[in-house]
């Protein structure tokens, strides 16, 4: 259904002061075409109620953050935002996107937090020829279900499984460790990804725990691990579950004692560390985003100025999200009647983004990104941040295997 | 003459009281047989024990020559043991016809029919249409049985046990609470229909109970005193220190 | 390996209690007031939350617990008055939904108020440290939990088993009617009733949540764990709510000691079987009479 | 009589086709979602409407069906009388299951076993990833088909979804009718009456969940091609609680009321979300609003305006 994403000449409309305001504020970085004075609408699914509502908020302020610094416009077309929420629920997240694209017309769709949702879209927006910028992160969507429309400028489950094997096979331990991790998709990637990548560099993985997702009460399992004594633990959990087990594994005296590794969110700056006190300290993440990474640096400042506590994940995202559509715009002078193209350019040249040069793998439109190794250490104002340790540089996702 | 019920030893206890201590009697097939006693004698207990609604600690029970101990209320119904209750226990939400039909339909099998459900149910219209003529209540068919007044609920309890044709109909205190002509009604229509149907019956008045039973037993403090004929129960001196002398005083 | 065992055996004991704690001040005005309270989750998120603001704030530690209590006990009050008074004679259907459309509301308010994101409390110096049992280390914290939740218990016990106010309560419950010609205003008594429960609700939420966090959700989450404690129970006795408290604790702790990945299956099916085995959970409320 | 009869399902088809040839795709496959859950609603209504029986576990007999269609449909071809076969038999048998668990105990016993037994079977959704798609769900299904015609489209999901709303209403409106239905709503209004009646309690309330679990299954085995997906939410208690609100919206007992409660809150959710974070504060309202001043739901609402309201 190409028909809402095709360019309406109309040169009636161009002349009016509101497209010449926008062209302004676009930092006259592109002169847009007569046509462009269409506003362009972009829609955000993301989660705004449900287990992620911290997250999606926060990913919703990073894309706004983008907006206003660009003066609610892009490529001189005036920008239309429009955010619906999709609770973490796949069906749900579909039936809004398919408002967004049938109803509310929109040029582009971005967001998604929850892997099931952005798989669910996946044939969705497939189907209706939409271009997506989808930010889930399961290691399908830049596999086996990448598809032509959609561009992730963000990390996959491997990028950091990966990466995290190699850091503790280095600097670790190279046998005993003992993996964690809440008990469904996103789980089960970091953590097999981590021990493939662990064991195929000669380490042994002992112990495997899994707990369902949304566990009260850490205590016997921890008491389990205790009893295990693990060179090193490797886990996951996000949110709620990753604040209690963090709280709990410094109350059960295993913090400073066992090494933990682990996944970025399970540390994440905005949504976790402010919450656990100092039970992370010393532990240490592999992750695409740091609020040390120097090229975050001018986003991280600009979202405080907003009265926001230092940056995590999503907002960053977000925002990176923002540059990376501004990106594909600019490049192709506002004009995504011809996404083949749109997308050729973006493929072209890397990206500035906070989350530093962001190239991009033709094969599955999937990003190739920096990951950071963060340890949590104490700032200057006394706050835990998770600081840069190692870099590895441009890790790309193996993709669709051969 | 058998038997159409055996009560054989039966007791119950509630914690530390006990309800109904070795009551041992008989019903005899087409007979009136009415039961009375105190309040708290434990009527309305072996009621329910009979009906299968309570467990006995100890005794059996035989209907019609088998024992019955461990059947559900339900299929005590379906072997023809029927009973109201106390206080009238109606369908408040249904009209007076469908709260008699509900009855017809399980006795004619068809209770929980689906396909085919619009005849039984038209059947079960007509039976219900008939008992209502039968009382008199024909022109409140249609009513809620909520919106009725308590005689005409009374008599509803009674024509719902009715539609099921029992063998054996026991009745917990059917007159309680209804005005002298509404009670001889209810009774002519008993009356009426215990051509094969025995009764049990439970009364505090023991006017009705001399007039319409054949024989009575009384309950005093969980155990029977004595079973006999009315004119021997009237006669007889326990029951008159216990009962019938508090009355009379 | 006894370390082991007996630190298991503590953390089941110190979950036990904090469902106890909920489950109590559910269990208070099923079993009193025939009244299904699915708001209760409610006053459990609440009080959280005024504990977590309480203890950021630098005021008296101590005293988060009782101003959570008396801050969620006159949240309760208000909600007594309206809408839910006129629902004490109503049937269960009609107060489950209501109270679960108010709990709707109330965890969309608290989101609006204190924000999405993840609290959870600065616990005090002294409620940090540890006691180590045959070389294992267990949180202090948790002994305040189990402390504090039997304590509660023991209370609540005293309260309606010990004292006349109780026994007028427990009258009260059986005939109204009664209790009303003493010249005791049993609408006041009822709400002081309900008020007790909130608070409970309260005073749970902020010692749970220094192991629970606070967070929205939180609020089903906990209601779901006192309501099958409360049913396994059997709907309000008091032994029953303890005992079921002990069971569905060391249910769902021993479950994650043993199979960890398949925790909520092993303890929802063992729960099943419970109530599969005695329909009328652990301690059946007294026989009712047709 | 049989004139009036006629009327209201041939009014729904004719409103039906004007919907259709009307609508958008967006608009069409939400009025289908909003058909294939209402008619789930609908079954929850025999349960709560007409046995008095509060299942907190409903989500399972529609999901476990949609599971059971989505997963035959990647090996067998997406035929629909194929789905509706199997989304019955699958929502059948999981209510047989559930009701040997829950109909042994009443009011919230039944609430909580219903729970249960609906976290179980979401367990099993959530962890049996070799053939669920664990929590990510199954994509990629191929499109419904009926022979040689491809019914993938909004459209014809629509009209399908229609009928069987319809179909089901129907079936709904001749079980209430039926000597069973009117047995249910005797052991929801006087449970010891009934026994002394001799109906046995649980033979009546199983059938009707029997009868609950076919409709709800033929409304999951469609549910999955709205979307070509199917994840573990749609087992999820969650789901369960929301189908209860949204039958409450509509009209408890008012059978066509599961539709308009069901098309309410979708709708407050889908075009309220879009201008506020505070769409559930408005579900939350409406709902307790609805218990307090209108108990009998929208449905009853409306009915009132037009015409004096029949008692189930």
């Amino acid at each position: 259904m190409p028909k809402h994403c095709q360019n309406d000449i109309r040169p009636g409309a161009s002349l009016g002061r509101r497209g010449l305001l926008a062209g302004a504020a676009a930092l006259g970085l592109a002169r847009p075409a007569i046509a462009q004075a269409q506003p362009l609408r972009i829609g955000m699914v993301t989660s705004l109620s449900g287990p992620f509502t911290a997250l999606g908020e926060s990913m919703r302020a990073g894309m706004q953050l983008l907006l206003a610094q660009s003066g609610q416009a892009i490529a001189g077309r005036r920008v239309e935002f429009l955010v619906e929420d999709d609770q973490a629920r796949p069906e749900e997240g579909v039936r809004k996107a398919r408002k967004l694209i049938g109803q509310d017309r929109v040029d582009l769709l971005c967001g998604v937090i929850s892997s099931g949702v952005a798989l669910a879209l996946r044939d969705v927006v497939t189907e209706a020829r939409m271009p997506t910028f989808l930010l889930g992160s399961a290691n399908d969507l830049a596999r086996k279900a990448a598809s032509p429309f959609i561009l992730r400028p963000t990390k996959t489950n491997w990028m950091l499984g990966d990466t995290a094997a190699r850091w503790t096979y280095e600097k670790v331990s190279k046998s005993k460790v003992l993996t964690v991790g809440s008990d469904y998709a996103a789980g089960r990637e970091y953590i097999g990804d981590f021990a493939e990548g662990y064991r195929r560099l000669g380490g042994g993985i002992g112990r495997q725990l899994w707990t369902p997702l949304g566990s009260a009460d850490f205590g016997p399992l921890l008491t389990t691990i205790a009893s295990e004594r693990p060179e090193v633990v490797y886990g996951f959990f996000a949110g709620s579950d990753a604040v209690r087990f963090l709280r709990q594994w410094k109350e059960y005296r295993l913090a400073g004692r066992v090494p933990l590794v682990g996944t970025g969110a399970f540390f994440d700056q905005e949504d976790v560390l402010p919450a656990v006190g100092d039970a992370a300290l010393g532990a240490v993440n592999t992750f695409h985003q740091s609020p040390t990474a120097p090229a975050s640096a001018a986003f991280i400042e600009a979202y405080r100025a907003t009265g926001k506590p230092l940056p995590g994940e999503f907002s960053t995202t977000g925002y990176v999200c923002g540059q990376v559509i501004k990106a594909a715009l600019e490049r192709s002078n506002g004009d995504l009647a011809d996404w083949e193209k749109t997308r050729a350019g973006l493929f072209a040249a890397p990206v500035e983004t906070a989350f530093g040069p962001m190239p991009f793998d033709p094969r599955n439109g999937q990003a190739i990104l920096d990951i950071h190794v963060n340890e949590v250490k104490r700032g200057e104002d006394g706050r835990m941040v998770n600081t840069v340790l190692h870099t590895y540089r441009q890790v790309r996702d193996p993709g669709i295997p051969a | 003459m058998t038997a159409l019920l055996q009560v054989e030893g039966v007791g119950k206890r509630f914690g530390e009281f006990a309800a109904i201590s070795d009551v041992t009697l008989d019903l005899r097939g087409g007979e009136t047989l009415g039961l009375i006693g105190p309040n708290g004698a434990g009527k309305t207990t072996l009621f329910n024990m009979i009906t299968g609604f309570l467990k006995p600690d100890a005794g059996s029970l035989r209907f019609d020559g088998a024992a019955i101990d461990r059947l559900a209320p339900a299929q005590r119904v379906a072997r023809g043991l029927v009973r109201s209750f106390q206080k009238p226990m109606l369908f408040p939400a249904l009209a007076l016809r469908e709260n008699i039909a509900m009855a017809a339909r399980q006795h004619a099998g068809r209770g929980l029919s689906w396909w085919g459900g619009a005849r039984a149910t038209r059947a079960a219209n007509d039976e219900a249409d008939r008992l209502l003529i039968e009382a008199g209540l024909q022109h409140r068919a249609e009513a809620r049985v909520a919106d009725l007044a308590y005689g005409e609920q009374r008599m509803a309890d009674l024509l719902i046990a009715l539609a099921l044709r029992p063998r054996l109909l026991l009745l917990d205190e059917p007159t309680a609470g209804l005005a002298p002509d509404e009670a001889r009604r209810l009774l002519a229509i008993i009356r009426r229909h215990d051509e094969g149907t025995s009764v049990m019956l439970i009364t505090h008045e023991v006017e009705i109970a001399f007039a319409a039973c054949d024989r009575i037993a009384v309950l005093n403090l969980g155990r029977l005193l004595c079973l006999d004929t009315p004119a021997a129960v009237q006669a007889h001196p326990a029951v008159r220190e216990a009962y019938l002398g508090a009355l009379a005083a | 390996m006894m370390g082991y065992a007996a630190i298991q055996v503590l953390n089941a004991l110190s979950f036990s209690a904090l469902l106890l704690l909920t489950g109590l001040g559910l269990s208070v005005v099923l079993s009193l007031m025939n009244f299904v309270n699915l708001a209760h989750g409610s006053f459990y998120l609440l009080g959280s939350y005024i504990a977590v603001h309480w203890l950021a704030s630098g005021a008296p530690w101590w005293m988060a617990f009782p101003v959570a209590f008396l801050a969620t006990a006159l949240a309760g009050a208000l909600l007594e008055r309206f809408p839910l008074r006129a629902f004490y004679a109503r049937p269960h259907l009609m107060q489950v939904l209501l109270t679960y459309g108010l709990s709707v509301i109330f965890a969309d308010l608290m989101r609006w108020g204190f924000g999405a994101q993840i609290l959870s409390p600065e616990l005090p110096e002294m409620l940090q440290g540890v006691v180590f049992l045959f070389d294992m280390p267990f949180p202090l914290y948790r002994l305040f939990i189990i402390g504090a939740g039997f304590a509660m218990a023991l209370a609540l016990w005293l309260l309606f088993d010990r004292t006349m106010w109780g026994a007028v309560v427990r009258a009260a419950v059986s005939d109204r009617g009664i209790v009303e010609t003493l010249g005791i205003d049993t609408r006041r008594l009822f709400a002081a009733v309900f008020m007790l429960s909130a608070g409970l609700g309260g005073l749970s939420g902020a010692l749970g949540a220094g192991m629970l966090a606070a967070y929205p959700g939180l609020d089903e989450e906990v209601l779901i764990l006192a309501l099958i404690t409360v049913v396994v129970g059997g709907l309000g006795s008091f032994g029953g709510t303890v005992l079921s408290a002990l069971v569905v604790g060391f249910a769902l702790t021993f479950s994650k000691v043993w199979f960890p990945e398949f925790a909520n299956l092993a303890a929802f099916s063992a729960m099943i079987a419970l109530l599969l085995a005695r329909p009328n959970g652990l301690v059946a409320p007294p026989l009712r009479q047709l | 009589m049989s004139l009036s009869r006629l009327a209201l399902p041939m009014a729904g088809l004719a409103a039906m086709a004007a919907v259709a040839a009307l609508s958008g795709d967006f608009q069409l496959r939400f009025l289908a979602e909003i058909l294939l859950i209402g008619t789930a609603v609908l079954s929850l209504d025999l349960l709560i409407g007409f046995g008095g029986l509060i299942s907190l576990g409903h989500a399972a007999l529609f999901g476990s069906a949609a599971y059971a269609a989505a997963i035959a449909a990647q090996h067998l071809g997406a035929s629909l009388p194929v789905m509706l076969g199997i989304g019955i038999a699958m929502g059948t048998a999981v209510a047989a299951l559930m009701g040997l668990v829950i109909l042994r105990a009443g009011s919230l016993f039944l609430l909580i076993l219903a729970l249960l037994f609906g976290q179980i079977v979401w367990e099993i959704c959530f962890h049996w990833r070799e053939v669920t798609g664990g929590a990510d769900g199954l994509r990629g299904l191929p499109p419904l088909s009926l022979g040689p015609w491809a019914l993938g489209d909004a459209r014809s999901l629509f009209v399908l979804a229609g009928l069987l709303a319809l179909g089901s209403l129907g079936v709904a409106r001749s079980f209430v009718a039926s000597p069973l239905g009117r047995a249910l709503i005797g052991t929801r209004e006087q449970p010891i009456r009934m026994q002394a009646l001799g109906y046995t309690l649980f033979s009546v309330r199983f059938r009707a969940l029997l009868v609950a679990g076919a409709m709800a299954g033929a409304a999951g085995s469609l549910y999955p091609f709205v979307n070509l997906y199917v994840g573990p939410q749609s087992v999820h208690w969650t789901l369960s609680a929301t189908m209860i609100i949204m039958l409450v919206i509509g009209g408890v007992g008012s059978l066509w009321g599961a539709f308009l409660g069901t098309a309410v809150y979708l709708a407050l959710q889908t075009y309220v979300g879009a201008w506020t974070d505070r769409w559930q504060l408005c579900v939350g309202l409406l709902f307790v609003l609805t218990v307090l001043v209108m108990p009998q739901g929208l449905a009853s609402g409306f009915l009132r305006l037009t015409r004096k309201g029949r008692t189930p």
